[in-house]
């Protein structure tokens, strides 16, 4: 239990990171990088977690009780809507990429280049 | 390189990494322990300053600087986004045909647009009482007015959605952000550094600079949001042609 | 032991697994039924574990869920479903499912909670997910 | 118990990442990442991190599968105009549903 957390964190990121890899279209990629990109908050929580803790919020407990770690929190959520924006930037090079080659295999994309 | 020898190379990387993961993870804290410095430092600041959801005033408080760096990649992926699905040359706009959607749905979307809406500005505005903010409040109330879209039309959604202003928004949140910052300057302080009184624990203006910031960044993700979808939905659905190619 | 997390573990493996299952493999009918059956066990799950924790806090993401599946459905069902796709097995349980599981969790959290603002959230969040349910299944019925 | 929870939630993300990537149609996959997305909120909550599950349910459960579908029927579109093109003027328009 004490490592389990974490090697499903990377695992998330090897499996994310075959797909980008072995992809044949740039959407099916920008998807693949998105399931990378998750594994970081999965590892992030999983080292802020504190066994018996609660949420740091303090709107409905007293202060004091035993709370799990806000700063890495503070980071994945954030992350989160970000990296949304930029998949949707990534999105819309896959687009502009369609659009000037008709394609979006990187493979047909790698011959267009000689 | 043929295609075996690429997968070859790549299944030498996975592993190579794998076995890079394993020896780090093995010498991480175990799962779930005890000792959190940096967290219990940062819950002591947080309440020192009133402010009840202390991933907030890490976000907006201890951290703000780092927002702002955060908010300043969101401003410019959307910047990057609206110039590479502009209108280009050889491309012409066709507006599509109306959808045919059963009554009882464009009900539904009509009755679930208000919800949605006060759902998000609720949690955008408890930001810094109970779990939310403005990062997860401006994603919903964005997603609220795409329900005119799924449930009822398209150019019911235009109707309501004048892009240009949410561009204004887009750019006004993040101006407000970096002007709050410099607010700190003025009192004589760090910059972004939270200068206001602290309020009362629990009720919806303590928190100091926090909630102010919170709402900035909800304003800046809303609108950044419906600007981006505006430009997908155009490219998918109302510009035709090619485009030139190479 | 907690009642309520036991309850909230068993959704997950008996409820949220199954329709991963469904919606990894096979038409795109199928698949955003699936989807749909997820959002709405994901619902009453989070209300589970609100009351298990005992932190009333969490019932806010239930609320978003219950607005925002519903949304997340419709998206899948305007841009993704075709002619072919109309009336999807699996569709009829959807309203059946939504009525039992709903009425199965809200009413005995309304219970524990007693009359407050709390149980009129509770409420609130029932009636959304009933009009969420009844009215995604007819546009995925549709196609 | 919390440990019960912890596990089966990080398994259920853990599958829909894996099942996520093999979908290799793009318009699928969306339909996986948004049950992908839905497993990582339930993890974070139960790893007590529920501001950063409502992060991602609202990322999760619309914007991101909106934005995957709309570049798809954006891509075949292309792809069509591209194909008729020989053919004539007439190409590109034809029926299509919203």
């Amino acid at each position: 239990m004490s490592v389990l957390p974490y090697a499903i964190a990377g695992w998330i990121f090897l499996a994310g990171l075959y797909g980008l890899a072995t992809s044949r279209d740039l959407v099916h990629a920008v998807g693949c990088l998105s399931v990378a990109q998750s594994s970081t908050y999965v590892l992030l929580l999983a080292v802020g977690y504190r066994r018996g803790g609660t949420a740091p919020v303090f709107s409905d407990v007293k202060p004091g009780v035993r709370v799990v770690d806000p700063v890495v929190q503070a980071l994945a959520l954030t992350d989160v809507v970000v990296g949304a924006t930029v998949t949707a930037l990534l999105l819309a090079l896959v687009v502009q990429t369609a659009k000037r080659h008709g394609t979006v295999d990187p493979d047909e994309l790698f011959e267009l280049r000689g | 390189m043929s295609r075996r020898l690429r997968l070859g190379v790549l299944a030498a990387g996975l592993l190579a990494t794998a076995a890079l993961l394993a020896a780090a993870f093995l010498e991480l804290p175990a799962f779930g322990g005890a000792r959190h410095p940096y967290g219990d430092r940062a819950v002591e600041a947080s309440l020192a300053r009133h402010t009840a959801n202390t991933v907030s005033a890490v976000n907006f408080d201890q951290r703000a600087f780092d927002t702002l760096g955060e908010e300043t990649i969101l401003f410019s992926a959307v910047l990057g986004t609206v110039v590479l699905l502009r209108q280009t040359r050889g491309e012409h706009r066709e507006a599509p045909e109306p959808a045919s959607v059963p009554p009882a749905l464009r009900r539904y979307g009509l009755a679930a647009l208000p919800v949605t809406l006060l759902t998000g500005l609720y949690v955008i505005a408890h930001g810094q009482l109970s779990p939310g903010g403005g990062f997860q409040g401006g994603v919903v109330v964005a997603t609220a007015f795409h329900l005119l879209y799924v449930a009822v039309d398209y150019r019911a959604l235009e109707r309501v959605r004048p892009v240009g202003l949410y561009e204004i928004g887009d750019a006004a949140g993040e101006a407000a952000y970096v002007l709050l910052g410099a607010g700190g300057l003025l009192a004589g302080a760090a910059y972004l550094a939270n200068v206001l009184p602290y309020g009362t624990f629990g009720t919806l203006a303590s928190g100091g600079t926090v909630p102010l910031l919170n709402a900035a960044v909800g304003l800046e993700v809303s609108s950044a949001v419906v600007v981006l979808l505006a430009h997908f939905l155009r490219q998918a659905l109302e510009i035709e042609g090619g485009g030139e190619r190479e | 032991m907690n009642v309520w997390l036991g309850a909230a573990a068993l959704l997950l493996a008996a409820g949220l697994g199954p329709a991963l299952w469904g919606a990894v493999r096979g038409a795109p009918g199928r698949r955003v039924v699936a989807q749909n059956f997820a959002t709405l066990l994901l619902c009453l799950l989070f209300l589970l574990l609100a009351q298990g924790y005992g932190r009333p806090a969490y019932v806010d993401l239930a609320l978003v869920v219950s607005v925002l599946g519903p949304a997340g459905t419709l998206v899948f069902a305007r841009l993704l479903l075709g002619e072919e796709d109309r009336d999807p097995p699996g569709v009829r349980w959807l309203t059946p499912v939504v009525v039992t599981g709903t009425a199965a969790t809200v009413l005995p959290l309304c219970v524990v909670t007693g009359p407050g603002r709390a149980t009129v959230k509770l409420l609130v969040i029932g009636v959304l997910l009933l009009a969420g349910g009844v009215v995604t299944t007819r546009a995925v019925r549709r196609g | 118990m919390d440990d019960v929870l912890v596990t089966a939630s990080l398994l259920f993300v853990a599958a829909a990442a894996t099942a996520a990537v093999f979908n290799r149609d793009p318009a699928r996959q969306a339909v996986v990442l948004s049950l992908l997305g839905l497993g990582l909120a339930v993890a974070f909550t139960v790893l007590q991190a529920p501001d950063v599950g409502l992060s991602q349910l609202g990322v999760g459960s619309a914007l991101t599968p909106l934005m995957i579908l709309l570049t798809v029927r954006k891509v075949r579109k292309v792809r069509r105009t591209e194909k008729g093109a020989g053919s004539g003027p007439g190409s590109g328009g034809g029926k299509r549903r919203r």
